[in-house]
């Protein structure tokens, strides 16, 4: 039993790890903000449940103790990312940050960021 | 360990004592900030370095100091008080004075000062 | 769509239900003592918050929801697989995008599930729900409002906002009812 | 255990949240009125503290019951009860001032003060060191909120300088503590001067760069030079009642000067012994010296009377370096006579301020002020007073001071200093009280009038000079009991830590 | 083996944090200075759950969650600063 | 009768003046005349014993650790001056009623005549030195009073001013003097150190003493070079003229002299000093008197002669010279008040005082003249008036010394030739007032004063007479005591006769008046000369020095005090360098040779970050926003390092304050510049470098030196007691809740009063909102994010759940109060931030600073609820309970006391951040006060 709680714990901690790993990885890779922020959203916040599984498992090898604490910070985190992407997103628009070259409907970017900032006024339609 | 502890401790302090050494309200402010890091780090050492002996009882069998942390709490909320009036403050003093230069006013620049003193 | 809850005293029974289980994980314990803890907390709790909380459409289809759950959960393993490929592969070969979709769902819960779905799935990051509702009036009609994506590496735009909406945005409408 | 010993702090504490709370927060009368029997009550409360200690001799009081040197503790001795009767009678006259119309304009004025109090008390009575910085926030935080009461843009711009330059102190005071605590393994004072004598020879030079880095935060409160430069423009800037009340400001830093030097580094203390002495004599010398020049040069009367603060600081931690019992006696008294004095002149710095217009307190010609006669007469008694002239209380201090510096090294250059500074005052107060009072510019008149409780306030300070020179015999025994008790170290230990077989 | 695992996911998790910081000093925007914030305060919360697993103590649970709460707080206001300016309007 | 009686009744007399405020002129005089002529008939009753020689004395204990008694020495010299105070006092009283105009308060004039008076009859009637001093300040005081009573002159402030500082410098002085001399003494009892002339004479302070003191007297006295202060104190009113600057304050210094002429004089540097003094005085004061074209300059210089002369005579170390001293201190009094009076007569009744312009005034005020005629003889030294004996003893004393050696020839010619000037310039007086042509340009025509302002004049100068013809009766007594007082009973012979034969003085006396007669016929040729010197003023020259003083000061003040803050830092920051890195250098070993643990790569890596990111902050601190990112890695890597060295609590506590910093830090940032502009000079850059390593230098050193120390400490007394004694088995919060409670009120309060004057601070703030980011960029448009605004309601919830977790486990386990309020406090900020201030308020209406002061409260009376158990405070309370089905539960008062902690923070927390939030809206802290 507790033989394989331990696989169970080194594999979760070394996927965790892994994702961890690969979206600063993408923080660093990547060439401009929007697709920077991809990795770090999701793979992180994957990696990180990773590991908070692994010290589950891991709190609830020895008997009679199960350690489920770490759900919560996996639930808070699933909740918050988004909106921290969401925010850092419209920051970016706001800020007007460029797109690299050959992203696909640049328009799209151009509308939302024209109502990021002030200009969008809402009399002005949004599809043409 | 104790050798890197002491040079982040130095490190910190150096860096927050320049910064507190700036003309401007706000670089005072961050650097008393990492002053305040220093310090702390300062007390929490004073109890010696201890890798595993968090001060609950049943859970080791070698504590660490718990004096210094219950110092270092202290002195954080203490700190944290007084950083936030500061920061008020360098508002306040932006507000009325018009600038957020420590001295509530720009100093002359350099040459004018030379010109007065002819 | 319900907006107000069944019971004064209990009015958002589900989210009573998660702090009560979130009470016992803390606690880690199935005591006595702390079940009653977790049930006065459970029950106190959302009372003192409940002002603190906009109208919002109720869960209607609780069953349902819970398969979309397991479904998101499901699509994030996936996605992140994908997007691991994608940030350890070629950079140059990305094909990033911005795409709209326009939203049928109006409520902010569900619009902000929508949203966080998409956000944690597929290559997709929710950038914006535009129009903002803040500045109309209390009269004024609800104009059709969009959704701002940006995708890392898009295959075929419509098909995206197919997906999107047939399997994050129906559900949703079909869980609140809205 | 005697609860007496911590009404002090208790008290101020309570009526401070009182006075935020229904039913009294509703009207200013009520604030006012709370403030200043609480403040009454505090004065009452000390004085018998005092005569009880007298009686009994040093008393501690262990806080939650934890013995020493375990537990927090508060030590009532003869030294810190006197500086409780001073700041509360001090205390007395600034919120009667405050009481009469300047409490409102600001928000919190008495709940404020009442934190200082508290603050400044716990400063005086507290037996732990970590303790005494907790109350030295507890009077800053404080002190920053009352600067800036009544707004205005002197206000801020002093009180930007001293809350940073303070919050440095801060800093320095917690790295002291941790240096001491990292070697001493303790933080009750009368412990530490217990550790001190056992203090191992490789740690020597460590205790005594926490010392000195003490020195540096007590001479940043006390305001010695070159740490000084807050002093002035705070003083000068804040609000009447604050600036006295501020009057003990300094003295607290003296006073934690005179605790932690005396005490912990006393005779007992071998190597260590008098190790801030070599410091505080030049310095003070300079600070009394600078002080009395700010007097000559200043140009409005509120910055005079604080550079009076100067000097009466300067003299006093030269005497602080003195170490005898006459020096000590003479710290003490002249303590008392100095506080309550410059707090005096601060409230009449303001009353005259008040009638002269547009000048305020600038020393230039100005309208004449509407009560010549009584703001003349308050102001010359206070001039006597404060440049040591008899027949008031500063001359018995100032003679103090000088016989005190009998045999000590280097006593001509104190008595010099001293008599040349007191010249410097004397010539810059004729020449401040002349302007004030006779360049008259123009025939118009203030309609300002002296209220009752301004003019009870500064007649309430200025009695103590009064009763202090009245009284000078018994009082002048109590300093020197006082000084005693304080040079006792081991009799201090002894009754603090009786396991300690330390015998005095 | 577990704590060879333990071991080589430290490495894994200090080498990410080195890459936020990385991208925090680079930027060049400041919205890629916030994401690399962002990102170093959940990868702490793995390097702290880590020590947790190390020391085989629970105690430093509380210590992840808080930092997970104080990465959004921090997120959220700085991006609200950016964006309006006035945090609290 | 008690001699007491002698200083008290004009020491009450002060009052009586004030008193009799709303009387008529005439009762005010009387009523204050009437204390002081009391004092003289008690006074005159113990002529007898004191004649007999006896000294009335009476003590009173004072402050007897100072050796500071009350005692009143009534002998033969303070009998003499005595008499001549209240006498001479009581004339002026009777004079200042006729001169005061209406417009004079007459009140203040007799209050402050009146304190002099007390002030001098205090120093003469002291028994103690420290007393005489006492008396010594207080007649500079009432002096300057006094000169300055005609405030609205500016001469008269200035000569005010001018005397203050004199003679206050000397009262410094001389206490000096007085404190040596005590402590040689071994006691500061007049009786005393006038037995010890010996002692104190051999005593190797003796020469400093002496200087001190003798400081003391010639500044009061007006010896030369300090002479000056005294014709500028004539801007007085005329009766202070009469009695301060003649007869009283300016003999207090040859009081002195007199009275310590047993302990000091006898020595070689007491005849230096004194009899130089004296004689350049002599000299100095006749030669410009003689100049004056102002009556009562003459005077005041005449004055300053006649001092040097008394002077000259105490400095000749000759009993026969101190009596003739004694003698020509009662002969100035009379003749010298006479003249002030009969001047200010003149001043009063022809309105100028300009010798010039008064001429010929003998046809208005003959019996005026002629009174004056006779005073200014006795002041020539005429013979048949009192002023011809004592210049009499004088000659025959300064022929008599032998002091100079074979130059001692110099004393008595000189003494002639301040004779002559002496003669020269009383001729002057009489001849250019009264006689010499018409008065010219006068505003009003003379006419004689009233009956009684010439009384005094009258009675004087009779005086003058009668001492003159018949000394030995007159005044033969009274000399004899006062003398051998002076002379601690060793009188010598001398006789008072009018004639003693033709002999060397009265050769002297003759050539003095010969020539003086001879100067002021060719006086022509003498006022050419004066008038080609440079013209010396005085007044302003010392109005000047004092001003360069003041302005000297003022530059060099503000030259150390600059008024930056930079400076400042930078003094206190070396102070720090040089105290704590002295006992540094002086350290034989850092290391103290306690084993060190070994790095990790972790730790490493997490150090390394830590650095980097102070370095970056430090770098970038100009771009604050990208500041304050960096400052939070710091702050995260800080917590992450307590929480790997074992303090959970700690890291805890770092990190929920971090955010509440950052949110504050971002609040703040609104409304300050967002980019710091370039503005230090290179220089002052790598000065504050290398303070800023030195101190980091310093203190990393010193926590090294720490850390590798062994060391022993209290801490296992609260280990071994935590769960016995306090029911906790968190050790740390265990400290702070219950071993340390206190320093956790202290540290609550300090919070609470932090967030009260945030509050304050903001209170009346100028708005301002600026518009635009730094960049320039416009402010986004959506004010709430709606993914932001539904997330933050639904965290809340979350948020008090793990709030109230981490309370009440905060006893057994990491957490407590502190932290739980700072997440309860945070996530309703978030609401703030996610929905408006608006929004909030209009769900939760409560002001913070009453759950301030509510959580202060609580932990405040947990704390005395100790004491309804008779234990100390903060005394906890905890016990086990058995509860059925529930089984053990543990109830402490430490919870209590956290919950106080809690509710505190959440209060000061949400007063700080939603104030500053409330800024920009309707709601933002108005000034009154909103309890
Ligand atoms: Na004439
Ligand atoms: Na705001």
């Amino acid at each position: 039993m507790n033989h394989w709680l331990e696989w169970a714990v080194a594999f979760f901690l070394l996927l965790g790890g892994s994702f961890v790993l690969i979206g600063s990885i993408g923080l660093v890779r990547m060439p401009d903000f929007f697709t920077r922020l991809h990795g770090p959203t999701k793979a992180t916040t994957l990696g990180m449940g990773g590991i908070l599984l692994g010290s589950i498992f891991y709190f609830s090898m020895s008997p009679e103790t199960l350690s489920v604490h770490e759900m919560l910070i996996t639930i808070f985190l699933l909740i918050t990312a988004p909106v921290s992407a969401h925010m850092l997103i419209k920051t970016a628009l706001h800020h007007r940050l460029k797109a690299v070259e050959h992203t696909q409907g640049e328009q799209e970017l151009k509308r939302g960021q024209a109502f990021a900032s002030k200009e969008g006024n809402r009399s002005e339609t949004p599809d043409d | 360990m104790e050798t890197l502890f002491a040079l982040c401790i130095g490190f910190l302090t150096a860096c927050g004592v320049f910064l507190m050494l700036r003309g401007r309200t706000f670089p005072v402010v961050v650097g008393l900030t990492m002053l305040s890091y220093a310090v702390n780090l300062f007390i929490f050492a004073s109890g010696r370095l201890n890798l595993k002996g968090a001060v609950v009882l049943g859970t080791s069998d070698n504590y660490a100091d718990p004096l210094p942390q219950a110092l270092v709490l202290t002195a954080i909320v203490i700190g944290f008080a007084m950083t936030a009036f500061l920061v008020i403050l360098a508002i306040r003093a932006r507000a009325d004075l018009g600038n957020d230069h420590v001295d509530g006013s720009m100093p002359a620049p350099r040459h004018a000062k030379r010109e007065r003193t002819k | 769509m319900r907006m107000t809850p069944r019971f004064s005293w209990l009015p958002t029974p589900y989210r009573s239900l998660l702090l009560f289980v979130i009470w016992l994980l803390l606690n880690q314990s199935l005591a006595l003592l702390h079940l009653f803890f977790a049930t006065v907390l459970a029950i106190g709790i959302p009372w003192i918050c409940y002002r603190f909380r906009d109208p919002q459409p109720l869960i209607e289809r609780p069953g349902l929801a819970l398969r979309y759950i397991l479904r998101v959960f499901a699509d994030i393993i996936t996605a992140n697989a994908q997007v691991a490929v994608l940030i350890l592969g070629p950079v140059k070969k990305l094909r990033p995008a911005f795409v709209r979709i326009p939203l049928d769902l109006q409520h902010n819960l569900p619009l902000t599930i929508l949203a966080a779905s998409v956000s944690m799935t597929p290559g997709t990051v929710s950038a914006d729900i535009y129009p903002s509702i803040e500045h109309l009036a209390p009269d004024e009609p609800l104009p059709q409002r969009w959704l701002l994506i940006h995708v890392l590496d898009m295959d075929n735009e419509a098909e995206l906002i197919a997906t999107i909406k047939s399997r994050y945005e129906a559900p949703l409408k079909e869980i609140f009812q809205c | 255990m005697n609860h007496l010993i911590l009404v002090p702090i208790l008290l101020p504490f309570l009526t401070a949240l009182l006075i935020m709370l229904p039913p009294i927060h509703y009207s200013p009368q009520r604030r006012r009125w709370l403030s200043m029997i609480a403040t009454a009550l505090l004065l009452v409360v000390s004085v018998v503290l005092l005569l009880t200690i007298q009686q009994q001799g040093l008393t501690f009081y262990a806080l939650g019951n934890w013995q020493p040197p375990f537990g927090i503790i508060m030590v009532a001795d003869l030294v810190s009860c006197i500086m409780l009767c001073l700041t509360a009678f001090l205390a007395l006259g600034a919120i009667s001032y405050g009481s009469a119309g300047e409490d409102e304009k600001g928000s919190f004025f008495h709940p404020l003060f009442q934190f200082q109090l508290m603050g400044i008390n716990g400063a005086f009575l507290t037996g732990d060191l970590f303790n005494l910085f907790v109350f030295f926030e507890v009077l800053l935080i404080a002190s920053y909120a009352l600067l800036i009461h009544a707004g205005g843009k002197n206000k801020t711009r002093a009180t930007v300088h001293y809350v940073i330059l303070n919050l440095t102190g801060s800093a320095v005071f917690l790295l002291a503590l941790a240096i001491l605590y990292g070697t001493l393994g303790t933080l009750n004072i009368a412990d530490m001067a217990l550790k001190v004598t056992q203090l191992p020879d490789d740690n020597l030079m460590l205790v005594k760069a926490g010392a000195l880095m003490l020195l540096i935060v007590f001479a940043l409160k006390a305001a010695i030079l070159p740490l000084q430069f807050w002093l002035p423009a705070t003083y000068a800037s804040a609000s009447a009642p604050v600036a006295a009340l501020f009057a003990v400001m300094t003295k607290i830093g003296v006073y934690a000067l005179l605790r932690v030097f005396t005490t912990i580094f006393g005779e007992q203390a071998g190597p260590l012994q008098g190790l801030a002495n070599s410091w505080l004599w030049p310095f003070g010398l300079a600070t009394m010296l600078l002080g009395a020049i700010g007097v000559l040069a200043s140009q409005d009367f509120r910055k005079l009377v604080a550079n009076l603060v100067l000097v009466s600081v300067g003299s006093l931690v030269v005497l602080v370096a003195v170490q005898n019992t006459a020096a000590h006696a003479a710290v003490l008294y002249y303590t008392v006579h100095s506080t309550l004095i410059c707090g005096a002149l601060f409230l009449l710095a303001d009353l005259i301020a008040t009638q002269r217009g547009k000048a305020q307190d600038r020393l230039v010609a100005a309208r004449r002020v509407n009560q010549p006669v009584l703001l003349g007469t308050l102001f010359v008694l206070c001039a006597i007073s404060v440049a040591g002239l008899p027949p008031l209380s500063g001359f018995i201090g100032k003679v103090m001071l000088l016989q005190a510096a009998f045999g000590a090294n280097g006593q001509y250059w104190l008595w010099a200093i001293l008599l040349l500074s007191s010249l410097l005052v004397l010539i810059g107060l004729s020449r401040a009280g002349s302007t004030l009072f006779w360049r008259v510019s123009g025939m118009q008149k203030a309609e300002e009038r002296v209220q009752p409780l301004q003019l009870f306030a500064v007649l309430w300070l200025l009695s103590a000079s009064l009763l202090l020179m009245v009284f000078a015999g018994p009082l002048t025994e109590l300093s020197f009991a006082a000084a005693r008790q304080l040079a006792d170290v081991l009799g201090t230990i002894q009754s603090i830590l009786p396991g300690s077989g330390v015998l005095p | 083996m577990l704590a060879q695992v333990i071991f080589l996911v430290f490495g894994m998790i200090s080498l990410a944090l080195l890459l936020n910081l990385w991208r925090l000093m680079r930027g060049p925007s400041l919205p890629d200075r916030i994401l690399a914030l962002d990102t170093m305060y959940i990868n702490s919360i793995a390097l702290i759950i880590l020590y947790g697993l190390l020391m085989g103590s629970p105690l430093y649970f509380e210590a992840a969650l808080l930092i997970a709460m104080i990465g959004f707080v921090s997120t959220v206001a700085v991006c609200k600063f950016l964006l309006r300016g006035d945090i609290i309007e | 009768m008690n001699v007491l009686w002698i200083l008290l009744l004009p020491m009450l007399g002060t009052l009586v003046p004030l008193l009799l405020a709303k009387q008529s002129r005439s009762r005010n005089a009387w009523g204050t005349a009437a204390a002081p002529a009391l004092a003289l008939a008690i006074l005159l009753s113990t002529t007898q014993s004191v004649f007999s020689g006896e000294v009335l004395l009476q003590q009173w204990q004072w402050i007897p650790l100072l050796g500071l008694d009350l005692t009143i020495r009534l002998d033969g010299l303070a009998y003499l001056f005595s008499l001549l105070i209240l006498a001479i006092g009581l004339l002026i009283i009777l004079y200042a009623r006729y001169y005061l105009s209406e417009q004079d308060s007459m009140p203040r004039f007799y209050s402050f005549l009146m304190l002099f008076m007390t002030a001098m009859l205090g120093i003469v009637l002291s028994g103690n030195i420290l007393q005489i001093w006492l008396f010594w300040e207080l007649t500079s005081i009432s002096s300057f009073l006094l000169i300055s009573f005609w405030w609205h002159k500016s001469e008269a402030r200035r000569g005010a001013r001018m005397a203050l500082t004199i003679t206050g410098g000397g009262g410094l002085c001389l206490l000096a003097a007085f404190l040596l001399l005590g402590n040689i003494a071994g006691s500061y009892q007049l009786a005393d150190i006038l037995e010890q002339g010996a002692l104190i004479q051999q005593h190797s302070l003796y020469p400093l003493l002496l200087v001190l003191f003798l400081l003391g007297c010639f500044t009061k006295s007006a010896q030369f070079p300090f002479h000056f202060w005294l014709p500028n104190a004539m801007a007085a009113p005329t009766p202070v003229s009469a009695y301060l600057h003649s007869a009283t304050m300016v003999k207090a210094g040859i009081f002195l002299l007199a009275r310590f002429y047993p302990a000091l004089s006898g020595t070689e540097l007491w005849f230096l000093l004194v009899s130089l003094t004296g004689l350049t005085t002599l000299l100095v004061g006749a030669y410009l008197a003689l100049f004056k074209h102002d009556l009562k300059g003459l005077l005041a210089y005449s004055t300053i002669s006649h001092l040097g002369l008394i002077t000259l005579l105490f400095g000749l170390n000759a009993p026969l010279a101190a009596v003739a001293g004694v003698f020509h201190i009662i002969n100035h009094a009379t003749f010298k008040a006479s003249l002030f009076m009969a001047a200010g007569i003149i001043d009063h009744e022809s309105g100028s005082r300009d010798m010039r312009r008064l001429n010929g005034l003998w046809q208005f005020m003959p019996i005026t003249a002629t009174l004056m005629m006779v005073a200014a003889a006795a002041m020539a030294g005429v013979p048949l008036l009192n002023g011809f004996l004592s210049k009499e003893m004088f000659f025959a004393e300064t022929l008599q010394q032998h002091l100079l050696g074979a130059l001692s020839w110099i004393i008595p010619l000189l003494a002639t030739v301040a004779a002559v000037f002496s003669v020269a310039y009383s001729l002057r007086l009489i001849h250019d007032v009264f006689f010499n042509g018409q008065p010219k340009g006068l505003t009003k025509t003379p006419h004689e004063p009233p009956r009684y302002m010439r009384l005094p004049v009258e009675v004087l100068v009779v005086l003058c007479i009668l001492v003159g013809i018949a000394p030995a009766m007159l005044v033969g007594g009274l000399l004899n005591s006062a003398a051998s007082a002076v002379l601690a009973g060793n009188l010598p012979e001398y006789s008072l006769a009018i004639w003693h034969g033709f002999n060397l003085p009265l050769l002297m006396s003759a050539i003095a008046l010969a020539g003086g007669v001879l100067m002021y016929v060719k006086r022509k040729q003498l006022f050419d000369f004066q008038s080609a010197l440079p013209g010396v003023d005085t007044l302003n020259i010392f109005e000047q020095l004092m001003k360069q003083l003041t302005r000297s000061a003022e530059k060099l003040y503000n030259w150390i005090d600059n008024g930056s803050l930079q400076r400042y830092m930078a003094l206190l920051l070396t102070a720090f360098v040089i105290l704590a890195g002295l006992p540094l250098i002086q350290m034989d070993a850092l290391g103290g040779g306690r084993a060190e643990i070994p790095i990790d790569a972790v730790n490493a890596t997490g150090a390394a970050m830590l650095l980097i990111s102070a370095f970056a902050t430090v770098v970038w601190h100009r771009k604050r926003v990208v500041a304050l990112l960096m400052i939070s890695v710091v702050g995260l890597m800080v917590s992450i390092a307590f929480t790997r060295f074992s303090a959970p609590d700690l890291a805890l506590t770092q990190l929920s304050v971090e955010v509440v910093t950052i949110i504050l830090l971002m609040l703040a940032l609104f409304f300050l510049p967002h980019k710091t502009p370039k503005q230090s000079e290179p220089s002052k850059v790598v000065r504050d470098l290398g303070l800023a390593s030195l101190v980091g230098i310093i203190v990393g050193s010193l926590s090294y030196a720490i850390m590798t120390r062994p060391f022993t400490t209290i801490s296992d007394f609260f280990i071994a007691n935590a769960k016995t004694g306090g029911g906790g088995t968190n050790v740390v919060n265990v400290i702070l809740v219950d071993f340390r409670g206190f320093d956790t009120l202290g540290e609550i309060a300090v919070l609470g009063i932090a967030a009260l004057g945030i509050f304050k601070l903001l209170t009346r703030i100028p708005v301002f909102k600026p518009s635009s980011d730094g960049e320039g960029r416009p402010w986004a448009r959506e004010r709430h994010p709606l993914l932001l605004a539904t997330v933050a309601q639904s965290i809340l919830p979350l948020a008090l759940m793990v709030s109230i977790y981490i309370f009440f486990r905060g006893h057994n386990l990491p957490g407590g109060g502190f932290i739980a309020g700072l997440i309860t406090a945070v996530a309703i900020i978030l609401l703030y931030i996610s929905q408006g201030v608006d929004w909030v308020k209009a769900r939760m209406n409560i002001e913070y600073q009453r759950v301030v002061a509510v959580g202060l409260l609580i932990a405040f009376m947990t704390g005395l609820a100790s004491w309804l158990f008779g234990r100390p405070y903060l005394t906890s309370w905890f016990d086990y309970f058995q509860l059925p089905l529930f089984g053990e539960i543990e109830l402490a008062s430490a919870i209590a006391f956290d919950l106080g902690v809690y509710v505190t923070v959440v209060g000061a927390t949400l007063l700080i951040l939603a104030s500053l939030g409330k800024m920009t809206t309707s709601y933002r802290p108005t000034h009154k006060e909103q309890l």
